[in-house]
């Protein structure tokens, strides 16, 4: 029988090494595998690269408290991101900045087996730099490379013993895309359920892209409500 | 006289249409949803995943994992859809969302704009701003006309960071609403208490005067009571 | 009030012109919006390409008996497409011929607004004669153009006033990504719902893609069950 | 002695493991589905958008709108996802699908398959057949030892058109298995009453001869009856 389920957190990244590249999901507080990000810091590997879209507090502070982070791939370390804005701006951690739709693309070609894509974003702007340019249709475009990661970690609502993954509210965000593109590839979820019990055209992310499942709390990081005027 | 900031929202309200799918940004632009007709069906669109983003939540009907794209919690309206980021940018880049309703910081007489960096900014972060910026049908800015320190905002050409060339359609200020045509800038309206020629000498680039060029049409305050003009 | 839904299938396809691009979901007998082919059929235009992973009499003869079509894009004009076949063999219709994952990058690409995408499916057979290579990060690939069409025509089960619509069983196929790519996409569903009853989390494809929405029974052709043999 | 097509796709299912994803091609490939070890959870991938294709349906559980890749009506076994075209082949190019198991025309020594057209053939259709070439982790072939005429399928060059370069693993015919290495084709297991002479004398191109070469070791006949050997 599979079974891709793990008792802990600690199981799902003991093997993450000095040095790896790590995609973490979520967009805000929803769809962060909070715990997971705990369990890393615990298990000490440094020099990561992490690809995730912003880089707040509620999310990833821990990695860069503890000093774990060497570079984030992110399109909006926001205003939040205290932990990460310290180290960028004392020169600790660098920051390759990507428009939103690109790094979808970009880690979408990686897990789907393209060697890049031609995409509008970004023509004729600062984040062009050093981006070869085509004219395509009489359009210009910019090429963007794959993005993969060694781990990728990302947070759903259920999951079963198959790695099947079924998300609630805007939880999907990017862990269905970045469940793809990992070489080793863990789920953080609320609630592990037997096998069968998502129906087969509710699961969002089939467990062909899974490797281990782990039960765990929401984080009670991602729980507080946000500030006022943080709303949009 | 001049808009405030719920004036401004207000006035871009006026100019939507049902059935059309919009994506406000941070800043006036999600004012708008504020003045939207309610006999009217726009879908707000939010870039993390959600088109029909309904208002903020009270206290017990909150779902913790339902934000929008500026990280608050929202609520869906009745027929609305979720989905995951590729979806949503699909929208965004592949020209199905109406209109992006984007703040800024400078907009070019060719429709050039910046609204992402601040020339100096330590850290910077771009989002889904350019992505909208190159895919959206209709580019709306929403701004003040003026800096804080009076500088126009509307320019020949943009000093700060681009966002996406030649792509806004129109500006909508505290001062006056200004179209970008294939050959230059167009006034369409003018806050009462400005002559046009108030208004050329706030803006950076020459303005063509509209044949049907009209004062601005709205209201003291709104129907939930906030100040539209000052 | 939005309302997207149209009282017949000949509505749905009365603006076609002659030498229009006209997609069509569907693989096998599922997922083909059966009744808009024969409306298109009915209406008349001409010198049309169709976009379509196969050309099984099942799903499109109508249109290739009547002589409607000039050039077919496929990836499977598989032996049961005796319509089609006979057609290309006489010289009468073209057939553009692609892989079928790179068929699905191209629509892809066309609805979601990118240039082109590098993909490695097909390097080195003769389908990528005429194409470029490229060679990234050490690995062949072949840039592949961005489809478009001027009528997407696609089926799903529920759909409502607004556009949404939810598949059932293997009925996604095309679908989805063609809803993406036409510049006027009508969809065939099996029942009309009220707004709000498909739950958001289970809309498939959302209102924003789709223009026109028609009920109709499932077409005949595709209620009848296959041959053993083509069984898989 | 030689395998049947039922012994040739008996003899794969041997060598799958549970946690597989396999996608089926037609032709003796689809058999393998009836070889499975029941006690091993091996899911089998279908194109048009399925994960944990399940037996054919009996007419009482037909659903109409349920196929798989060979375009006939399928059930799902637990667990089972259904999805779009684009995640099938995201599963398919990406590498994500463990095994690829395909019927060819030819297989060149180097791991070139020809498998989508036969030279001449009038209408060509491709399919899925590159996608899974290019980008399953594991291509495995199965297929006769020579053609009806006696011509060797196993080729120094393929003149079939190709399907994928340099990509099978291992090819199972009705008298052999041959591994694919980096250095040539090396054979693995003989059919009983064939010497290793008899199969390079029906390949195409030259066999190194496995240190643990042996006999393969297949049943005549299979649980459910149908004949495996003759």
């Amino acid at each position: 029988m599979i079974d891709k389920t793990l008792s802990s957190c600690a199981q799902a990244v003991a093997h993450v090494h000095d040095g790896a590249t790590v995609m973490f999901g979520g967009f805000g507080s929803v769809g962060v595998p909070g715990r997971l990000v705990d369990a890393l810091r615990d298990q000490g590997a440094r020099d990561l690269t992490i690809i995730s879209n912003g880089a707040s507090d509620a999310a990833l502070s821990p990695l860069f408290e503890a000093g774990r982070v060497k570079k984030l791939i992110a399109s909006f370390p926001s205003p939040t991101s205290h932990q990460f804005r310290a180290r960028y701006l004392n020169g600790e951690v660098q920051l390759e900045l990507v428009p939103q739709g690109t790094l979808v693309e970009r880690i979408r070609a990686g897990g789907s087996g393209l060697g890049g894509i031609y995409t509008p974003t970004g023509v004729g702007t600062e984040l062009a730099e050093g981006k070869e340019v085509r004219v395509i249709d009489g359009r210009e475009y910019l090429l963007e490379l794959p993005l993969k990661a060694d781990f990728a970690f990302v947070k759903a609502h259920l999951g079963d013993r198959l790695g099947n993954l079924m998300y609630r509210g805007t939880m999907r965000n990017f862990n269905m895309v970045m469940a793809t593109a990992g070489s080793v590839v863990a789920a953080e979820v609320e609630r592990i359920v037997p096998a069968g019990e998502i129906p087969p055209e509710q699961v969002h992310t089939p467990g062909i892209f899974i490797d281990h499942v782990v039960q765990a709390e929401r984080h009670p990081r991602l729980v507080e409500l946000p500030k006022e005027g943080a709303q949009a | 006289m001049m808009l405030t900031r719920d004036g401004i929202a207000w006035r871009i309200a006026r100019d939507l249409r049902e059935g059309q799918y919009v994506n406000l940004g941070v800043g006036i632009p999600v004012l708008v949803a504020n003045y939207l007709d309610p006999d009217q069906e726009i879908f707000l669109h939010s870039e993390n995943g959600i088109l029909g983003v309904g208002p903020k939540p009270k206290r017990e009907n909150l779902d913790l994992d339902l934000v929008s794209a500026g990280k608050g919690f929202c609520t869906l309206v009745s027929g609305a859809a979720i989905f995951d980021q590729q979806q949503s940018f699909i929208m965004m880049r592949g020209g199905h969302v109406t209109h992006a309703i984007l703040g800024a910081i400078e907009v070019a007489e060719n429709g050039d704009f910046a609204n992402w960096r601040v020339h100096g900014e330590a850290v910077p972060g771009v989002g889904g701003a350019m992505d909208l910026g190159v895919g959206a049908q209709n580019i709306f800015v929403a701004m003040s006309h003026v800096t804080n320190k009076g500088k126009p905002k509307i320019v020949k050409t943009c000093s700060a960071p681009l966002t996406a060339r030649r792509r806004v359609k129109r500006i909508y200020t505290d001062l006056a609403i200004v179209d970008v045509a294939d050959d230059g800038l167009v006034l369409r309206e003018v806050m009462p208490g400005n002559s046009t020629a108030d208004i050329q000498a706030k803006t950076g680039a020459p303005l063509k005067i509209a044949l049907d060029c009209r004062e601005m049409d709205v209201p003291e305050t709104a129907s939930n009571g906030a100040r539209l003009r000052q």
